[in-house]
């Protein structure tokens, strides 16, 4: 097991986390841990939320940057953690 | 993206690096104790 | 909001109630004793 | 003071907290401990974050709602707390 899956088994271990996904800075996959329909829908939001709100957090001051995004629901809480060349998606649940 | 690809990323030292990095901020969340809707969860 | 609008809407229980409880939620996040950041402030 | 009023000020004596923005379902401002321009554009990125995460959240389950969002910069951390009449918007410095 390389490196990589290995850290990815690890925090997949964590209470509570029912899914996983890593994207490229230009939103492709590199690794997913939920099935490819619920990968692509969760993918598409939040990619979107996260350069939306990176670019609105650079308007309001030109030198802050967005370093992580948490976002709780009923069901669930979502973490995201953007950085130069990769985004993880954390889904945690809690029930 | 291609098997060829992700191989080449997710061996890369610098992205495992600053991937390992946001992996252990994100264990850390998931650890906190505190559960902030304790006795407040709505319906 | 007009002023009129404001009292009557900060003096209504049922907001008072409700953003009461959305306050403790944010002072519970507020005290959260971790940093999940420490050690990993980038740049 | 009235309660509304004693609330802010408690909320506001909590440790790094430079900033609260109250505002109604409608987006409109009902209470604001920052200066008007600063409420102003805040109120407008927040808020429209907030709506776009609510309605991305029900797309990918109905069932499901948002509870909190909470944005992590460089420089500051925002908590956004959504309820049926109201949105309550915390600023925490972190310098």
């Amino acid at each position: 097991m390389s490196d990589f899956e290995e850290t990815i088994r690890r925090l997949q271990s964590e209470k509570g986390v029912i899914g996983i996904i890593v994207v490229d800075s230009a939103g492709r996959v590199i690794h997913s841990t939920i099935d490819s329909d619920a990968t692509q829908s969760h993918t598409a939001f939040l990619q979107q939320l996260c350069e939306k709100t990176k670019t609105s957090i650079r308007e309001l001051d030109s030198s802050n940057d967005l370093t992580f995004l948490r976002l709780r629901t009923k069901k669930n809480e979502i973490m995201i953690a953007p950085d130069k060349d990769h985004v993880i998606m954390v889904i945690k649940d809690l029930s | 993206l291609s098997e060829e690809e992700k191989n080449r990323l997710t061996l890369d030292p610098e992205f495992l690096d600053s991937f390992n990095r946001s992996c252990k901020i994100i264990g850390r969340a998931l650890n906190e104790d505190i559960d902030i809707f304790i006795n407040y969860t709505k319906d």
